[in-house]
């Protein structure tokens, strides 16, 4: 890894920080006094993924344009760190006729084709979809592949086993990328899984399996290379699960009272501790950090903006695009 | 067992939580299991302060696995426990409808009535607050077509309450299906009519009939769940207008009172049915089909619905209501029926 | 593309799996996958002879993973191949209804109109050879009040092989539903009316407009799949005891064709609907509510409906019978409505 | 294991097959010239399980009164060794009144509520039931345990991934017993399963999974009396794969132009090597052999002919038995 890829990632990273963040002011913004969840500019459930960036970053420095990603509820990091235009996505967050699915989809439901993208609220139903990408691009005979993101809640619904099973029957090119941030909700990791990890699951399905246990970016670029390299040589499929973070609540407005260990939270948030690593290495300087953040607000601010001056769809055309 | 008595206002969640709380009292076979109906209190409030009551042994937290869950409802019920389980939005019913539709619901029928399957299954339905497509459906329609399982689906606290109590102590499986605009949750907008009069103690409302919510003579809706209270605050403004609306909460559509129905619109003559639901192949022609084959003659207009076209439902505020069976969509279609 | 002319007389499953051949031949992009699809040319004969043709590559034998192929399918065709994907039974719809409803039937709509999921599902449905309550029942009415998929069910080999071929060119998702006992199947009872003439090439028939399958002018009855062989014959006897009957088969139900059915009943005053799915919310109320909807005052008589009743389906012959919608089931409703 | 317990194996195997075999005679006899699967004295599809004994009596000969079992499709073993009243359940196959469900399941969907005996028409579908017996059987404090059963095809299927992870989260007593025959009607395992075993898959749980790789009935007996007295002992489910035969066909009337090894297959009967091992230890005399065998076709015969004679449901009933 050389000093313009620990930029890159760390530049990345920021700025999906910067976008979570931002989000988060915005969606509160205009919610109170009498706090409604379907009110304001940005209405809906909001799932932010702010302390999960390495998984994103790690895992879309290896991919090229035509690789796929289908993302779960709590999408935004790897729609932005997988070129995910921006200004589009916003737009559609804020239900604008020049989002990316014209205000039709939501937070939860991108769908970027341009860049493979998609994302579902249903957790872990993007897998098998990606299997089926998949099997597109190896039919075509091309060395593009498929990341399935999933929660590690999510892991345990049915869709997780018959995914793994058919991507290693069939040799898919598919990278199974679980995101274990401890929680589902309220509903913490030990209390809904059994077994010490998903990696070690992945053997059950003669698939490479590897847990990377801390939210560093570098550790989630080295196992996701190895996986991706392999995909693409025509190997198969693999799994890496990636011991991250859920910096903020599980959706906005969640009081997480459930949660013991939230006020270490912000203790270890990855992006202070990623520049305090660059830094160390003399990769990074004070200046940099500064910049690398005044760029991420600029794009954002602009991003918001393009999205809060775009035009609201008209209800008629709720009736149109049932049938293509 | 509560002996309390009185009434106070409290929310729909509220109310259901507590037919809940006071079937667990009366019998220790009842239990609750779904994603976060423990410490959290359940997504949208059904199980508000059962946890802290009963503790993690009767209020228990799952996997996100519906099928597994769902499925583990089924056979502790036919051992003769009587669990209440929640599957959290009722559009996850993709994962785990082969539990539904062909295990919970039909292994009464299939075993020749010689095993039980008292288990309630409740679920949140509903659209407005902009969570789109995967998170806003109704589907009672979708419930009620299948055989073998009671639907319930109440529209205010007082029923909230009176139908969970039936529905747990009912034999067979009980689908419950509640609407998230209609709990009176704090952080979502609600019509006041989502708070209100609730004895404390124990009491049941009978599953399989129907409320006339109000009395009119020129238009009968039929309609049920958050529809009811748009409804009752429509035919308030067109009381003014001259317009005298009979207003069927339908509460249960399995068992159907179709004999509520027919008598207000024998009565009327007009019928609007007002639908959350995707309008085709559900319940507003099951309506209509009531009364049809019953006499066509009884309606003196052709027969109305709003309800949800048939599109799967859009994120855009203006989008979303555009499709959904608004106070306005209702008005004008009862002025129409009376044009 | 085949250039050959000319008819055969060929079941109901040779016609379909040609039309998928054919397809298979224009356009590379289109593949087959489900359970038993392979070597065996799939449980009721839907793929019949494609293996041999196209081999392991392009038909598919597929895990019991219905969520994993199915979704498999939708990333297929979001990224431009064209997957026929056979679902065994409509019964095990449970296992996989949030691929089909959440995702193959919403993903264009949510994404605005920008991604495409061209995609085929065809699964069987319909009892009659005592498979009891979880391989019996027909559904359509399920999946056609979810929107967003198309939903075609043909009566008989012509419309079979023109439908599948328009599902296959139709850049949306489409449920292509079959009727075992329409199959022609040499192992099982079959009315001779699942052996017809079917020309050799390539045509369509399309989606969303229904057929009269028989004129006539005292009673119209409206129906699809199977029992529109059933009501043919009872039509073909009535005819003796002066009764002329009308028969309008759906053929799709998504799309409806709403403008031929209330054609026909405003011809006839009469109509009876057939429905071998369940009768409660379903198909035989939507046609219903058509007519209620356009002018009650067509229906000379109460509306009818012949359907599965509200019951799961049971095993044995006799009770199996006692509820399908038999062909003196039909007659006597229709001579009811002379009466 | 004991002289009679090894006796007992042997005798409840033939008993079983012969109610296999004459249930396959019974069936098509009255479904010729023009063969129809709707026809005749039993009419629907058929799925039988000779060939697949030891399983079902290798695991049922540790059950006592009031342990549960689900069943797949393919079920009959299962409940005779089970102590399912055969007249009943046969009453029930040819859909009489007298039968375990009035004729209103069928062979697919048998119900012995005093047994705790049930099946089902849908793959795998039984898992998460059992999981909930067996949660009801805790909750009771008792000792009893749940056996759901599936075969390898089925194990690919969502259900199997969901109940075992419950199971072992919440130390059910339950035990999973997939049959392996080597195929899912045409489809071979290696075809549709990753992996070389499902017994390794229960490791990704944390649970212990054995396989027994040959269709003996007291390897299965050694394999699940560990894991049963495990499940009694409170230590929670184990997974146990038999490598068993399919003797027949999918159901009846399948053809099996797909299978290749179909030549082999009776040479490859399990009950012909049991008997021969059992004389070898000198505890099965040829007049033995004779005695069981009849015994087992007398029984049979009375099932039979209990069903054949017993009334058939009028049409009406048919609404019957909705709703409690
Ligand atoms: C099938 C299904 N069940 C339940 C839900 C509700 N739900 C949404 S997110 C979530 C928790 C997911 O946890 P995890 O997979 O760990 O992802 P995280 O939220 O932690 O990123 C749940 C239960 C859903 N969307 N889909
Ligand atoms: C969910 C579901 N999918 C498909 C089927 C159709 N089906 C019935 S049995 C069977 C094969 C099962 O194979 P296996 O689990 O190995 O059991 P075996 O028949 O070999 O005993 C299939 C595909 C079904 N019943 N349920
Ligand atoms: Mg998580
Ligand atoms: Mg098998």
């Amino acid at each position: 890894m050389g000093e313009l890829d620990r930029l890159a990632m760390y530049q990345q990273m920021v700025r999906i920080r910067q976008y979570e963040s931002r989000i988060m002011q915005e969606y509160h913004a205009d919610k109170s006094p009498a706090w409604d969840i379907g009110a304001g500019l940005i209405p809906g459930e909001m799932h932010l993924a702010a302390g999960q960036e390495p998984a994103a970053v790690g895992v879309c420095a290896h991919l090229k344009k035509g690789d796929a990603i289908t993302a779960p509820h709590r999408p935004h990091h790897f729609a932005l760190a997988h070129r995910v235009d921006m200004n589009k996505m916003t737009a559609e967050i804020y239900g604008r006729t020049t989002g990316l699915c014209k205000g039709k989809g939501g937070h939860m439901h991108l769908f970027d084709p341009e860049n493979h993208f998609s994302c579902s609220g249903i957790i872990a139903q993007g897998l098998p979809v990606a299997c089926g990408q998949a099997m597109a691009f190896q039919r075509k005979g091309t060395d593009h592949v498929a990341v399935a993101v999933t929660g590690e809640g999510a892991a345990n619904q049915g869709a997780f086993h018959e995914s793994l099973n058919l991507a290693a029957v069939w040799n898919l090119p598919v990278i199974f990328v679980i995101e274990d941030n401890d929680w589902a909700i309220s509903v913490p990791k030990d209390a809904s899984t059994a077994g010490a990890s998903n990696a070690d699951r992945a053997a059950g399905y003669g698939m490479p399996g590897v847990r990377v246990e801390d939210n560093d970016v570098e550790a989630v670029y080295e196992a996701a290379g190895a996986a991706i390299d392999r995909a693409r040589a025509g190997d198969g499929p693999s799994l890496i699960e990636i011991h991250t973070l859920r910096l903020f609540g599980h959706f906005e407005g969640d009081a997480q009272a459930y949660r013991p260990e939230l006020e270490t939270v912000n203790e270890r948030d990855p992006i202070p501790q990623y520049a305090a690593a660059l830094q160390e290495l003399g990769v990074l300087s004070e200046d940099q950090i500064a910049s690398i953040q005044a760029d991420a607000d600029a794009e954002v601010d602009a991003a918001i903006e393009f999205a809060k001056s775009s035009p609201e769809p008209a209800p008629e055309d709720a009736l149109l695009h049932v049938f293509a | 067992m509560s002996t309390a008595t009185g009434t106070r206002r409290v929310t729909t969640a509220k109310a259901m939580a507590e037919g809940i709380g006071l079937e667990m009292q009366r019998d220790p076979n009842v239990f609750v299991m779904g994603e976060d109906v423990g410490a959290y209190g359940g997504i949208f409030g059904s199980t508000t302060d059962l946890f802290g009551e009963f503790g993690a042994d009767r209020v228990i937290d799952t996997p996100i696995s519906e099928t597994g869950f769902i499925g583990a409802g089924i056979g502790a019920a036919v051992e003769g426990l009587r669990p209440v389980v929640e599957l959290m939005f009722v559009d996850f019913y993709g994962v785990c409808m082969d539990q539904i539709s062909n295990h919970m619901a039909k292994i009464h029928y299939e075993s020749g009535g010689n095993v039980k399957v008292p288990m309630v299954l409740m679920t949140a339905t509903g659209a407005g607050y902009s969570d789109a497509a995967q998170h806003s459906q109704s589907l009672w329609g979708t419930f009620a077509h299948l055989p073998g399982m009671k639907v319930v689906v109440p529209s205010n606290p007082y029923d909230a309450k009176g139908l969970m109590i039936s529905a747990i102590q009912d034999d067979n499986p009980v689908l419950y299906m509640f609407h998230k605009g209609a709990q009176g949750l704090v952080w979502m907008e609600k019509n006041p009519r989502s708070i209100g009069e609730v004895p404390e103690e124990s009491y049941t409302v009978p599953i399989g009939k129907a409320a006339v919510a109000r009395e009119g003579t020129d238009v009968t809706i039929v309609t049920l769940s958050l529809s009811v209270q748009h409804s009752l605050d429509v035919a308030e403004e067109l009381e003014g207008e001259g317009i005298s609306v009979e207003i069927v909460d339908l509460r249960s559509l399995v068992p159907l009172d179709t004999e509520t129905v027919l008598e207000s619109v024998g009565k009327t003559g007009r019928v609007l049915v007002v639908d959350e639901d995707y309008k085709s192949f559900g319940l507003t022609g099951e309506i209509a089909a009531i009364i049809a084959e019953n006499d066509p003659g009884m309606l003196k207009k052709p027969f109305r619905r709003v309800a949800m076209p048939d599109v799967p439902i859009p994120y855009a505020r203006p989008l979303e209501y555009g499709v959904l069976p608004t106070r306005d969509k209702i008005k004008a279609a009862v002025k129409d029926l009376m044009a």
